[in-house]
C-alpha cells in the first residue's frame, strides 16, 4: 500500500525496533513533562501509538506477503557460555497480536482523553499506558525468554501501577498489590521453567531452544525422588503456571476481578484485551513444547474449563458492572486457555483477538456508561439508560452479542470454534471440558444479559440528581466505542478462515498431527457461511439463547421471579457470593499464614532464640560469670594469698598425681 | 679476676642510674625544699642520660662482674624500653605529683631505683643478681605506692602488694633454692648445664619449677596469681600505677627468660604446662572480671591479668619466635598501659581522680582530643587493627601456631573478643553519653598531654609501620636459646 | 659426734617448728615476737650444726638484734585491739589446713624419695679456712656485683622508710637551727613611727 | 612504567588522608569548610577509581594493576594490592556510595558533621583497602579497623538504641573475624611462610585441614554478610545507623563477607567448599525463606529494608555454592544491584526520616500525595529491590536461579518464592508508605526533594536502570576472573 | 643413730615454710604477724640453702642466705613503715580491716 512504501527503505530491524519504541517515547514524554503539559499530555502517548499502529499494520502486510525476521538487536548480557539478545521474532503470531495490541492501546488513549479529562493524574496515566504497551510489544516481539520475561513483569508492573492509580483508595491499593503477588506466583513458576529450559537447552533463544525439544523428549527428571516426570511436561508445566497467573486461571485468578478497582480504560485494555491473554500468547508461542506432553495438555485443557464454568457462574451474582464483566473475562480466558489444552492454538488466538475487540467495547461501553452515572457502578442503581444514551446502548448491545455467542458477532464463531475442537479432542478429559464449555455458553448468556438489561432497560432506579444529568459521552468516547463495535461485528467474519482454522498462523505454530483439532474441523470445512449454519444448530447456540431468554425473562418480563427463585438455590448463590471461598482461603491461611509465621520467626526465632538465647543469652552468661568471679576478689589478704596457694598446690598435684 | 672487671663499662647505665641517685639524693636534701623542679629535671637527665648510654652500647655482647651481668641484645633493647617507659613515666608526673605534694626528690629516686632494680633483672646472669635486682624494684615500687601516705587506699594497696609481694618472693626464692641444690651453682650459664646433665626432669626439678614460675606468674599478675594486681592499681597513685603496669613487665620477663629460659630450658616441658593453665585461667578471669568493673584502674588491671594471659601464650608456644612474640607483647602492653593510665592522670585534678568509668561521660564533647586518644588506645588494648595492640597479639597467635596449640589459639581469640567488650563500654561513655555538668577535667599540663599525645599517637603510628618496633624485639631474642 | 648432731638435729628442729606454729597461733603479737626470736635463736643453732657459723651469728646478731626489736617497737607502738581474734577462725580452718596439707604431704613426698635427699654425709669441710674469711672471700670478689646491690636495697629501706614515716607534726616543738641562723633584723625587728601626723 | 601504578595506593590513602584533614579543620569555623574538603575529598576519590575500570584488561584473570613492597619484613608480610574482575566493581561502588553520602549529608547532620564525614572518608579508604588487598594481613588490618570508624558513625549519630545496636555489630563482627586471622596464621604456616594470598591459593591442604579453614572464614563471613543465625546484628544497626551508615553497610559492608567468600574460602579451600556446599546452599535458602518472612511482619522501614538485604545476600551465597558460572556470576551482579537498591532505599528512608523524625511504618501513608517525585524514585528502587526485569535486581536473581537450577533444582525452585516473598514485604511497605490517602497533618507537611537529594536518588535510579537494561558491561568485567575461580575451584587441592 | 639425710633437712625446711604460709592465709588477726611469717619463710628457704650449701660442698647457698638476711631486713624495714603508715590512715592494723579495695 502506497502509505508504508517509504517504510521499505528502511532496514526491516529499524522499523520492529520504532514499534515498541514510539510508546516508549511517548510514555517518557508524557511522563517526564507531565508536570509541564498538564492536559496537552495526551499528544505525545497518542502519536507514539497511532504510529506504533500504522507500524505494526506494515509488518502484517509484510508476513502476509512471508517477510518475517528474527534476529538480535542488542546484547543484554552474556554469562558463561550463554550470550542473551534483545531481539525480536517477527512471523504471524506476533504479527497478529502487534496490530491487537496496538489498535486496542490506540482506542484506548483516545477514550481516555475524555474518560480521565477531570483526572489530576491525567499526563501520568497516559505515560502509564503508553509504557505498558511499550511493554505489551516487547513480550509479543521478544525472540527469547529473557525478553520474553520482561515484557511479562513491565506489562505487570503497569498493571500494578494502574490499578492502584487512585492510589489514595484503600482498595485499589489493596487490588494493585493482590495482582502483583499473584502474579508473582506465577512467575515463580515462569523463572523456574525458563530455568529448566537454560538447563536442558543451554539457550534462552526461542529457535534454539525449539530445534532442541524433540531431543529432549523422553527424558526424564526426578524433582520428587521415585517419580520421574518427562522433562518437556515439567518445563511446560512449570511455564503454564506463569501464563495461569498472568491469564488468570483458576487458582491463580483472584486478583483479576479486584483488579477493577483500576480506571476503567485500563481494564478494558490491559485487564481484558491484552495483558491478561499474554499467558495464551505465551502457550500458543511454545506449542513446540506442549505439543509434547499431553499431560500439560490435559492440565491446561480442564484448568480452562474450570474457569470457563465457573468463573463465569460467579459472575451471575454480582452486581459491579465491572466485575461482571471481570468474571466474563475470567471465563472468555479459560475459553482460550481449554483451546490451548485441546491444542486448538489457532483458535485460542482467534478468540483471543475477537474478545480483545468485543470485551474492549464492552469495557469502554460500561466505562461510558459509569461516566455518565456519575462513578456509580452497581447495576441495581441503574436501569433504563438506554434512551439517554445510544451509542453506547448499541455498542454495548454489540458487545453483549458477540460475547454471548449469538452469530454473526465475532464471539460466535472463535467460541464455536473452540467448543468444536475441545470436542474433537481425544485427550483423558476432553469430554468433561466439552460438556463445561457448552454449558458455558448458557452461563455467559445470562450474565451478560443480566446486565445489560438492568443497565440498559427496565424502571430507572438511580437517584433524581444523577438522573437529570445522564447524557451521552463525549465523541472521543464514543469514537472509540464505534470503532470497537465494528471490529466486534466484522473479525469473526474476516478471520475465521485464516486466523481461526490456522492457515496464517501455521508457520508459528507446531502442532501433533495426533492433537489436531482445529485441523480435524478444517477437513470437514464448507466455508464460514457453512460453518455460521452448524452453529446455529448446535447446543451452544441455542443454550445462549436460553440464557438470553432466562434473562430477559427474570429482568426485563418478570421483576418479580428472580427473588423467589433465588430462596430456593440459596445454598448455591452463597457459594457464589463467595466466590468459592478462594478470598478466604487466601487471606486466611496464605496471607495470615506468612504473617503469623513471619511473626513467630521473628519473635521466637530471631528475637527469643537466637538474639536472646545464643547472643544476649553467652553475654549474660559472661556478665554473671563476671559478677561472680569478682566476688572472689574479696580484698582479704588472706583470701588473695590462700588463692595463690590454692593455685601452686594444684600446680603440685597435677605434677605428683599426673606424672607419677 | 681483675680481668674481668675491666669489663665494667658494659655496667655503665646501671652504674649512670646508680650515682645519679645519689646525686638526686643530695641535691635533694640541699635544694630540694626550695627548687623541687631541679630533681625533676635532674631525674629527666638521669633517665634520659642511662638511655644514651644504653644505646652507645648496642650490639655489644659479653659479660662482666665475674659473669654475674651479662651484655646481650635482651639487655640493650629491654633496657631501652625500661628507660624509656621510666622516662614516659617522669613527663607524666609532674603535675600530678605537684598537685598531690608528693612532688619531692625522694620519689624521683625511688624511680631511678626501681629502674634500676629492672635492669639489673634484664642484665642479670646469676639467680642472686637477680633476686636481688627483683627485690630492689619491689621494695622501691612499694615505696612509691606507699608514698601517698595520708591516702587510705593508697597505702592499703602498698601493705598488701607488699605482704603478698613477699609471699611470692618467698615461693620464688625456695624455688631458686632448689635449683641451688639440684645444680650446686647460682650462675646460670651452670645452672643449664647442671639441669642438661641432670638428664631427665625429676620430681625436685617439677617442685623448683613450680615454685619458680609461681613467683615469676605473681610478678607478671597471671592468675590466680594476680589477687593483689586490681587492688594495688586501683589504689596506687596513678602515676605509679603508669608505672607498675609498664617497667616490671618488661623486667619480669626479663627475669623469666633469665631464670626458666637460659637457667632452666632443660625444663621447659615443665614450665610449659604450668603457663598453659597460667594463660587459660588468666584469661578467663582477667577478661570476664573486667566486665563487672566500674572503676576504670580497676578495669584496666583486670585487662592487665588478661594481657599477661596472653603474653603467656607466647612464652607457651615457646621457641625464638615465641619468646619473642612474649617480649613484643610486653612492650607493647607497656605502652598501651603507659598511654591508658596516662590519660587518667591527665584528667584527674586535686580531689577527682577521673578514675571511675562514669568520670569519662561524654568526653568527646568536652575534651575531644582526649577522647580520640582514648579511642586509638582502647582500640589498641582490643587489638584492633591498624593499632600496634593488633601486631602483638597477631605474632603471639602466629608462634602459637606454630607450635601447634592451635586450640589454645583459638581460645585466645575468643578471649580477645570478650575484652573488646569492655573496651568498647569505656569507649561508649566517653563517646556516646551526653557529658555530665559536674564533671571538671584537670588536663592543664601541658608536659603531660604532650606525653599523652605522643604515647597514644605513636600506637597508632606503630600500628601502622610496625616493622622495625618488631624487627628489634625479635632481634633481642636473638641467641637466647 | 654423729649422734650429738642428730639429736641436737632433732632438738632444735622441733623447737624450731614450735616456735614457729606458736608465731602464727599466739594471741598476743608481743608473745609472737617473741617465740620468732626463739625459732631464730634454734635456727641459728641448726646452722651452726651444717657449719655456718658466720650465718649463725650474723642471724642473731641482726635479726634478733635488730630486726625483733623493730617488730617489737612497731608492736608497742601501734594500739592493737586484742578484742576482735579469731572471729571465724575455724569456720575457715578445716578447708584451709586441708589444702596446706596436700602441699605439705606432696612436698615432703618429692623431697623425701629425691635422689638428691639421701645424700648422707656432708662433704668434708676445708680444714685449714674458717667459714667466715671464705665467705668474705668470696663476698668481695666473685659476688661484689650482688654485695653492691644489697647495699642499694638497704639504702632504699632507709630512705623509704624514712620518708613514708618522718611526719613533720605542727604540734611539735623543734628548733630550726639553719632558720634561726639565716634571720634578718627586718623579720624580727619593725620600726615603727611613734610621732603622730605632722601638724 | 605502568601508567597506572600507585593508583591503587591513591584510592585507599586520598579518602583516609581527606578524612584526617577534614578531621583537623573540624566544626569550628562551621561546617562549611569540612563539608566541602570531604567533597573534594570523595570526589577526588572517584576521579582515582575511575581509571581502573577504563584501564582495566577484561581478557585477563591476573591480577592488575599490582603494588607489592614488604611491609613487616620479619613476618613476611607485604603491602601487595592488586585487583581482579571480582573486585573492580567494588571499589567503584565504595567511592561512588561514599561520595553520594557525602552530597546526601550536606545538610542532615548537625551533630558533628565534620567528624562525621571523615568517619566515612576513612572508611571509604579502609574498605577499598579490603577489596584490593591480596596479603592476608593487610586484608585483615583493613578488614577490621573498618569496624571502628562504622562503630563510632552508629554509636555517636545513630538512633536510641544505637549503643546496643553498636556493640552488637562490632562484637559480633570481630568475633567473625579473629578466627579468621587463626586460619590466616595457619595457612602461613602451611605456604611456606607467606602471607600472599595468591600463595594460599596455590597452597595443598589435607581435606581435614580445609574443612577447619573453611568453617573459620565462614564464620567471618556469615557474619558479615549476614547469614542466618549469625544475623541479628544487622537489623539493630540498621535500624540505630544514621542513614549514611546504614548505606554503607548494607551497601558495600554486607559485600565485604561475600568478596571473602570468592576471593578466600573457594580459592583456598575448593574441596572443603564442594563438601560443604550442602550447608551453604541450606543457610542461604533459610535466609531466602525464613527472613523473607521476617521481613513481612517489620513495623519499622529500616527493619524491613535490613532483613530483606539478608534475604538478598541469600541469592549471593546461593550463587556462589553451586559452583556454575552463571550462578556465580549473578550472585557478583547481585551484590552490585543490590549495592544500589539497597544504598537508594536506605537513601530513601533517610529522606523520610530527616523530614518526619521517624521510621514507623504507621506514621507514614499518603506520601505520593505530597511528594511525587521521590515517590516514584522510590518505586523504581522498590522495583529493583523485588527484582523487576529491567531493574538491576533482576540480573542477580535470575542468573542465580538459572545457574542453581541445574545442579540444585530443589535450591533454584525454594530460591524463587523469594520472588513472591520480596515482592510481598516491598510493596506492602511500598503500600503502607507511600499509597494511600494522607491522614496525618505532618505527612500533609512533607515537602518533596530538594536538588541534591534528586541527585543522589537519581543516579542511583539510572545505574539501576543501566544495570538491568544492559547488564552486559557489568557481566563482562568478572568473566575471566570468574572463569578462572572456577578453575580454581574445581581442582582438588588434597595432597596425594 | 645416723646423721641427718639431706632429705631431713629439707623436710625441715619444707614444714617450716609451709608453717609459715599457712600463717599467712590463716591469719586474721594482726597484719604484724603476717610480717613475721613472712620471716618464718625466709628462715624456711636460709635452712635450705645452708644445708644444699654444706652437703654440695659449695658456699653459694651461703653467700645466698647472707643477701637474704640482708634483703629480710631491708623488707622488715619498709614493710613496718608501710604498716605504720596505713596505721596513721585506719587507726587499726587488723588483716579484716584491709578491705577497702576488692571486687
Amino acid at each position: 500500500m502506497w502509505i508504508f512504501d517509504w517504510l521499505n527503505a528502511l532496514p526491516p530491524l529499524w522499523v520492529y525496533f520504532l514499534i515498541p519504541l514510539a510508546p516508549l517515547a511517548g510514555s517518557l514524554v508524557a511522563g517526564l513533562g507531565g508536570w509541564f503539559l498538564g492536559h496537552r499530555a495526551h499528544w505525545a502517548p497518542i502519536l507514539g501509538v497511532t504510529f506504533a499502529f500504522y507500524l505494526a499494520l506494515f509488518v502484517l502486510l509484510q508476513v502476509l506477503h512471508g517477510r518475517t525476521f528474527y534476529g538480535n538487536v542488542y546484547t543484554w548480557g552474556v554469562f558463561g557460555s550463554l550470550s542473551v539478545p534483545i531481539g525480536f521474532d517477527i512471523d504471524s503470531l506476533t504479527a497478529i497480536m502487534m496490530v491487537v495490541v496496538t489498535f486496542v492501546s490506540l482506542c484506548v488513549h483516545v477514550y481516555t482523553i475524555g474518560y480521565m479529562h477531570d483526572d489530576p493524574g491525567y499526563a501520568r496515566f497516559f505515560s502509564y499506558i503508553s509504557l505498558f504497551t511499550f511493554s505489551m510489544l516487547m513480550l509479543v516481539m521478544s525472540n527469547n525468554f529473557l525478553q520474553l520475561f520482561f515484557g511479562w513483569e513491565a506489562v505487570g508492573l503497569v498493571s500494578y501501577l494502574l490499578i492502584g492509580f487512585w492510589f489514595t483508595r484503600e482498595s485499589a491499593n489493596q487490588g494493585a498489590l493482590k495482582a502483583f503477588l499473584v502474579n508473582r506466583v506465577g512467575d515463580f513458576g515462569f523463572l523456574l521453567g525458563i530455568a529448566a529450559i537454560y538447563h536442558y537447552t543451554g539457550s534462552l533463544d526461542y529457535r534454539t531452544v525449539f530445534a532442541e525439544v524433540p531431543s529432549l523428549v523422553g527424558q526424564t527428571v526426578s524433582i520428587l525422588p521415585g517419580h520421574p516426570w518427562s522433562v518437556l511436561t515439567w518445563i511446560a508445566l512449570l511455564l503454564f503456571i506463569g501464563a495461569m497467573g498472568k491469564s488468570a486461571q483458576v487458582p491463580l485468578h483472584v486478583w483479576l476481578p479486584e483488579s477493577m478497582e483500576g480506571p476503567t480504560p485500563i481494564s478494558a485494555l490491559i485487564h481484558a484485551a491484552t495483558m491478561v491473554t499474554a499467558g495464551i500468547f505465551l502457550v500458543a508461542r511454545m506449542s513446540p513444547i506442549y505439543e509434547k506432553s499431553a499431560t500439560a495438555l490435559s492440565v491446561i485443557l480442564i484448568i480452562g474449563a474450570i474457569t470457563a464454568l465457573f468463573m463465569g457462574l460467579v459472575g451471575l451474582v454480582q452486581n459491579d458492572i465491572k466485575r461482571i464483566i471481570a468474571y466474563s473475562t475470567l471465563s472468555q480466558l479459560g475459553y482460550m486457555t481449554a483451546a490451548l489444552g485441546a491444542s486448538a492454538f489457532s483458535a485460542a488466538i482467534f478468540h483471543l483477538v475477537t474478545h480483545a475487540f468485543f470485551k474492549a467495547l464492552l469495557f469502554l461501553a460500561a466505562g461510558s456508561v459509569i461516566h455518565a452515572m456519575a462513578n456509580e457502578q452497581d447495576i441495581r442503581k441503574m436501569g433504563g439508560l438506554a434512551r439517554s444514551m445510544p451509542i453506547t446502548y448499541v455498542t454495548f448491545l454489540i458487545a453483549s452479542l458477540a460475547l454471548a455467542g449469538i452469530p454473526p458477532f465475532a464471539g460466535f464463531f472463535s467460541k464455536d470454534l473452540i467448543i468444536e475442537a475441545v470436542g474433537q479432542s481425544h485427550l483423558a478429559d476432553a469430554g468433561l471440558a466439552h460438556v463445561f464449555l457448552v454449558l458455558g455458553a448458557l452461563v455467559t448468556a445470562l450474565y451478560t444479559f443480566r446486565m445489560f438489561f438492568l443497565v440498559f432497560h427496565g424502571q430507572p432506579r438511580m437517584d433524581e440528581h444523577t438522573r437529570a444529568h445522564l447524557h451521552e459521552s463525549p465523541w472521543v468516547i464514543t469514537l472509540p466505542l464505534v470503532a470497537l463495535a465494528i471490529l466486534s461485528v466484522l473479525t469473526g467474519w474476516l478471520l475465521m478462515k485464516p486466523v481461526g482454522l490456522g492457515g496464517f498462523l501455521d508457520s508459528s505454530l507446531r502442532i501433533q498431527p495426533t492433537f489436531d483439532t482445529v485441523g480435524a474441523i478444517a477437513a470437514h470445512w464448507h466455508g464460514t457461511a457453512a460453518f455460521l449454519w452448524e452453529g446455529i444448530q448446535a447446543w451452544p447456540f441455542w443454550l445462549a439463547v436460553l440464557g438470553i431468554g432466562l434473562a430477559a425473562l427474570f429482568y426485563l418480563v418478570g421483576e418479580g421471579l428472580p427473588a423467589p427463585l433465588q430462596r430456593i438455590v440459596q445454598p448455591a448463590i452463597w457459594v457464589l457470593r463467595q466466590k468459592y471461598g478462594f478470598d478466604v482461603f487466601n487471606q486466611i491461611v496464605l496471607v495470615r499464614g506468612a504473617l503469623l509465621l513471619g511473626r513467630r520467626f521473628w519473635h521466637w526465632g530471631d528475637q527469643a532464640l537466637i538474639d536472646g538465647a545464643m547472643v544476649n543469652g553467652s553475654a549474660q552468661l559472661v556478665a554473671r560469670a563476671a559478677a561472680s568471679w569478682r566476688r572472689l576478689q574479696t580484698g582479704y589478704i588472706y583470701h588473695y594469698a590462700f588463692v595463690m596457694i590454692i593455685g601452686f598446690v594444684l600446680f603440685l598435684t597435677y605434677f605428683t598425681l599426673g606424672r607419677g | 679476676m681483675s680481668l674481668a672487671l675491666l669489663h665494667w663499662s658494659f655496667a655503665i647505665p646501671e652504674i649512670w642510674i646508680l650515682a645519679m641517685a645519689c646525686v638526686l639524693l643530695l641535691v635533694d636534701v640541699f635544694w630540694g625544699k626550695h627548687h623541687p623542679d631541679l630533681s625533676f629535671a635532674l631525674a629527666l637527665f638521669s633517665v634520659a642520660g642511662a638511655m644514651l648510654l644504653t644505646w652507645g652500647e648496642m650490639g655489644r655482647t659479653g659479660t662482666t662482674f665475674f659473669g654475674q651481668l651479662q651484655m646481650d641484645p635482651f639487655t640493650n633493647v629491654a633496657g631501652l624500653f625500661v628507660e624509656l617507659l621510666t622516662f614516659l613515666t617522669l613527663l607524666y608526673s609532674r603535675r600530678y605529683l605537684q598537685r598531690r605534694g608528693l612532688y619531692r626528690g625522694e620519689v624521683f629516686v625511688l624511680l631511678l631505683f626501681a629502674l634500676l632494680g629492672a635492669l639489673i633483672l634484664i642484665s642479670g646472669a646469676n639467680v642472686l643478681v637477680l633476686y636481688l635486682g627483683l627485690e630492689l624494684l619491689a621494695l622501691s615500687q612499694y615505696a612509691l605506692i606507699a608514698f601517698q601516705r595520708q591516702n587510705l587506699r593508697a597505702t592499703e594497696a602498698a601493705l598488701k602488694y607488699f605482704i603478698l609481694g613477699a609471699l611470692a618472693s618467698a615461693l620464688l626464692l625456695y624455688g631458686i633454692s632448689l635449683l641451688y641444690g639440684l645444680t650446686g651453682s647460682l650462675d646460670l650459664a651452670r645452672v643449664a648445664e647442671g639441669l642438661i646433665n641432670s638428664g631427665q626432669a625429676n620430681y625436685l626439678l617439677m617442685l623448683a619449677v613450680v615454685f619458680l614460675v609461681a613467683g615469676i606468674a605473681f610478678k607478671l599478675g597471671a592468675a590466680p596469681f594476680h589477687m593483689w594486681l586490681p587492688d594495688t592499681y586501683q589504689g596506687a597513685p596513678t602515676v605509679v600505677t603508669i608505672f607498675l603496669s609498664s617497667v616490671p613487665k618488661i623486667a619480669v620477663f626479663g627475669l623469666f627468660l633469665r631464670i626458666l629460659v637460659e637457667g632452666g630450658y632443660g625444663s621447659l616441658e615443665i614450665w610449659r604446662q604450668i603457663f598453659v593453665a597460667l594463660v587459660v585461667v588468666s584469661l578467663l578471669i582477667g577478661n570476664v572480671v573486667a566486665i563487672a568493673q566500674s572503676n576504670l584502674k580497676r578495669m584496666l588491671a583486670y585487662s592487665t591479668v588478661g594481657n599477661m594471659g596472653f603474653l603467656a601464650l607466647g612464652i607457651v608456644a615457646g621457641g625464638q619466635n615465641g619468646l619473642a612474640s612474649a617480649f613484643f607483647y610486653a612492650v607493647v602492653y607497656a605502652l598501651m598501659a603507659t598511654a591508658a593510665f596516662g590519660l587518667i592522670l591527665y584528667l584527674s585534678r586535686e580531689g577527682f581522680e577521673a578514675e571511675e568509668i562514669a568520670d569519662l561521660r561524654g568526653l568527646v564533647r568536652t575534651r575531644p582530643w582526649s577522647a580520640f586518644l582514648l579511642l586509638l588506645i582502647m582500640f589498641s588494648l582490643a587489638g584492633v587493627p591498624p593499632t600496634i595492640g593488633f601486631y602483638a597479639k597477631l605474632v603471639v597467635f602466629q608462634a602459637l601456631i606454630e607450635a601447634h596449640f592451635l586450640w589454645l589459639a583459638v581460645f585466645g581469640v575468643l578471649m580477645a573478643v570478650v575484652s573488646a567488650f569492655y573496651y568498647l563500654r569505656v569507649l561508649k561513655v566517653a563517646l556516646f553519653d551526653p557529658p555530665a555538668e559536674d564533671l571538671r577535667y584537670g588536663a592543664d599540663d601541658p608536659l603531660a598531654a604532650s606525653t599523652l599525645s605522643v604515647n597514644s599517637l605513636a600506637l597508632l603510628l606503630l600500628g601502622i609501620f610496625p616493622g622495625p618496633m618488631m624487627a628489634i624485639c625479635f632481634h633481642a631474642l636473638q641467641g637466647v636459646l | 659426734m654423729e649422734l650429738t648432731t642428730t639429736i641436737l638435729f632433732y632438738v632444735f628442729a622441733a623447737i624450731l617448728l614450735g616456735s614457729a606454729l606458736l608465731v602464727i597461733t599466739s594471741r598476743n603479737p608481743v608473745y609472737s615476737a617473741l617465740y620468732l626470736v626463739l625459732a631464730f635463736f634454734s635456727a641459728a643453732a641448726l646452722f651452726l650444726l651444717l657449719g655456718a657459723e658466720f650465718l649463725a651469728w650474723i642471724l642473731v646478731l641482726v635479726y634478733v638484734g635488730a630486726v625483733m626489736v623493730l617488730f617489737l617497737f612497731v608492736v608497742m607502738m601501734l594500739d592493737i585491739n586484742l578484742a576482735r581474734l579469731k572471729e571465724g577462725f575455724l569456720h575457715y580452718l578445716p578447708l584451709g589446713l586441708a589444702v596446706a596439707l596436700v602441699g605439705v604431704l606432696e612436698m615432703v613426698a618429692i623431697l623425701w624419695t629425691n635422689p638428691l635427699g639421701k645424700v648422707p654425709a656432708p662433704s668434708p669441710l676445708p680444714a685449714q679456712v674458717d667459714n667466715t674469711r671464705a665467705l668474705g672471700q668470696l663476698l668481695y670478689t666473685h659476688y661484689l656485683y650482688p654485695f653492691e646491690i644489697a647495699a642499694v636495697i638497704l639504702l632504699v629501706a632507709i630512705i623509704a622508710a624514712i620518708a613514708l614515716t618522718l611526719r613533720r607534726r605542727p604540734d611539735t616543738k623543734t628548733q630550726n637551727i639553719a632558720k634561726q641562723l639565716d634571720v634578718r633584723p627586718k623579720e624580727r625587728v619593725r620600726m615603727v613611727d611613734l610621732r603622730g601626723p605632722r601638724p | 612504567m605502568d601508567l597506572h601504578m600507585g593508583l591503587l595506593s591513591a584510592a585507599i590513602w586520598l579518602p583516609i588522608v581527606g578524612g584526617f584533614v577534614v578531621l583537623a579543620v573540624g566544626d569550628r569555623a562551621g561546617s562549611r569548610p569540612a563539608r566541602w574538603l570531604a567533597l573534594v575529598f570523595s570526589l577526588l576519590t572517584l576521579l582515582v577509581t575511575i581509571p581502573l575500570f577504563t584501564g582495566f584488561d577484561t581478557h585477563t584473570a591476573a591480577m592488575q594493576f599490582v603494588e607489592r613492597v614488604p611491609w613487616i619484613p620479619s613476618l613476611h608480610i607485604q603491602y601487595y594490592l592488586g585487583i581482579d574482575g571480582i573486585s573492580l566493581w567494588f571499589i567503584l561502588l565504595t567511592s561512588f556510595l561514599t561520595l553520594l553520602v557525602v552530597i546526601s549529608s550536606w545538610r542532615n547532620v548537625q551533630l558533628r558533621q565534620a567528624q562525621y564525614l571523615a568517619a566515612f572518608l576513612v572508611m571509604d579508604g579502609l574498605m577499598i583497602g579490603v577489596f584490593c588487598a591480596l596479603d592476608a594481613i593487610l586484608f585483615y588490618v583493613f578488614w577490621e579497623a573498618m569496624l571502628i570508624p562504622m562503630f563510632l558513625i552508629i554509636g555517636v549519630w545513630g538512633g536510641p538504641r544505637r549503643v546496643y545496636a553498636t556493640i552488637k555489630f562490632f562484637l559480633y563482627t570481630f568475633l567473625g573475624s579473629v578466627l579468621m586471622l587463626v586460619a590466616f596464621l595457619y595457612l602461613y604456616f602451611h605456604s611456606g611462610d607467606s602471607f600472599d594470598l595468591l600463595t594460599f591459593m596455590k597452597t595443598p591442604l589435607s581435606a581435614a585441614a580445609q574443612i577447619w579453614i573453611f568453617l573459620a572464614f565462614l564464620i567471618a563471613f556469615a557474619v558479615k554478610i549476614p547469614m542466618w543465625p549469625v544475623h541479628t546484628w544487622l537489623p539493630d544497626a540498621h535500624v540505630e545507623a544514621p542513614t549514611g551508615g546504614s548505606v554503607i553497610l548494607a551497601a558495600v559492608m554486607l559485600k565485604m563477607g561475600a568478596y571473602g567468600f570468592l576471593r578466600l574460602s573457594l580459592p583456598i579451600t575448593p574441596d572443603a567448599s564442594h563438601q560443604l556446599a550442602w550447608l551453604m546452599i541450606a543457610l542461604s535458602l533459610v535466609a531466602i525463606v525464613y527472613i523473607a518472612l521476617i521481613a513481612i511482619v517489620q513495623q519499622d522501614m529500616k527493619k524491613l529494608i535490613a532483613y530483606s538485604s539478608i534475604a538478598h545476600m541469600g541469592f549471593v551465597t546461593l550463587g556462589f555454592f553451586v559452583f556454575t558460572q552463571t550462578a556465580i556470576e549473578g550472585a557478583i551482579m547481585q551484590m552490585l544491584s543490590h549495592g544500589f537498591v539497597s544504598a537508594a532505599m536506605f537513601f530513601c528512608v533517610g529522606v523520610l526520616y530527616d523530614r518526619m523524625h521517624t521510621r514507623d511504618i504507621h506514621a507514614y501513608g499518603g506520601v505520593a500525595n505530597v511528594m511525587p517525585i521521590f515517590a516514584s524514585l522510590m518505586m523504581l528502587f522498590a522495583m529493583g529491590n523485588v527484582g523487576l526485569p529491567g531493574t538491576s535486581g533482576f540480573v542477580g536473581e535470575f542468573m542465580v536461579v538459572l545457574g542453581t537450577y541445574g545442579p540444585h533444582p530443589w535450591a533454584a525452585i525454594i530460591a524463587a518464592t523469594g520472588l513472591i516473598t520480596g515482592a510481598a514485604y516491598t510493596l506492602w511497605l511500598f503500600k503502607r508508605v507511600i499509597f494511600g490517602g494522607v491522614t496525618r497533618a505532618e505527612v500533609a507537611a512533607l515537602s518533596d526533594l530538594d536538588g541534591r537529594e534528586v541527585l543522589v536518588l537519581g543516579s542511583l535510579g539510572v545505574l539501576v536502570l543501566l544495570m538491568g537494561l544492559w547488564p552486559a558491561p557489568f557481566l563482562e568485567v568478572v568473566h575471566s576472573s570468574v572463569q578462572h575461580l572456577l578453575s580454581q575451584v574445581s581442582v582438588s587441592k588434597i595432597p596425594s | 643413730m645416723i646423721p641427718p639425710l639431706l632429705g631431713q633437712w629439707l623436710i625441715l625446711a619444707a614444714l617450716l615454710f609451709s608453717i609459715g604460709v599457712v600463717g599467712i592465709f590463716l591469719n586474721r588477726k594482726n597484719v604484724i604477724i603476717l610480717l613475721m611469717a613472712i620471716e618464718i619463710l625466709l628462715l624456711a628457704v636460709n635452712i635450705n640453702f645452708v644445708a644444699f650449701s654444706r652437703y654440695l660442698g659449695n658456699l653459694d647457698g651461703q653467700i645466698f642466705v647472707f643477701f637474704v638476711l640482708t634483703v629480710a631486713a631491708a623488707e622488715a624495714a619498709i614493710g613496718l613503715a608501710i604498716l605504720v603508715v596505713f596505721f596513721r590512715n585506719r587507726r587499726s592494723i587488723n588483716v579484716e580491716d584491709i578491705d577497702e579495695l576488692r571486687g
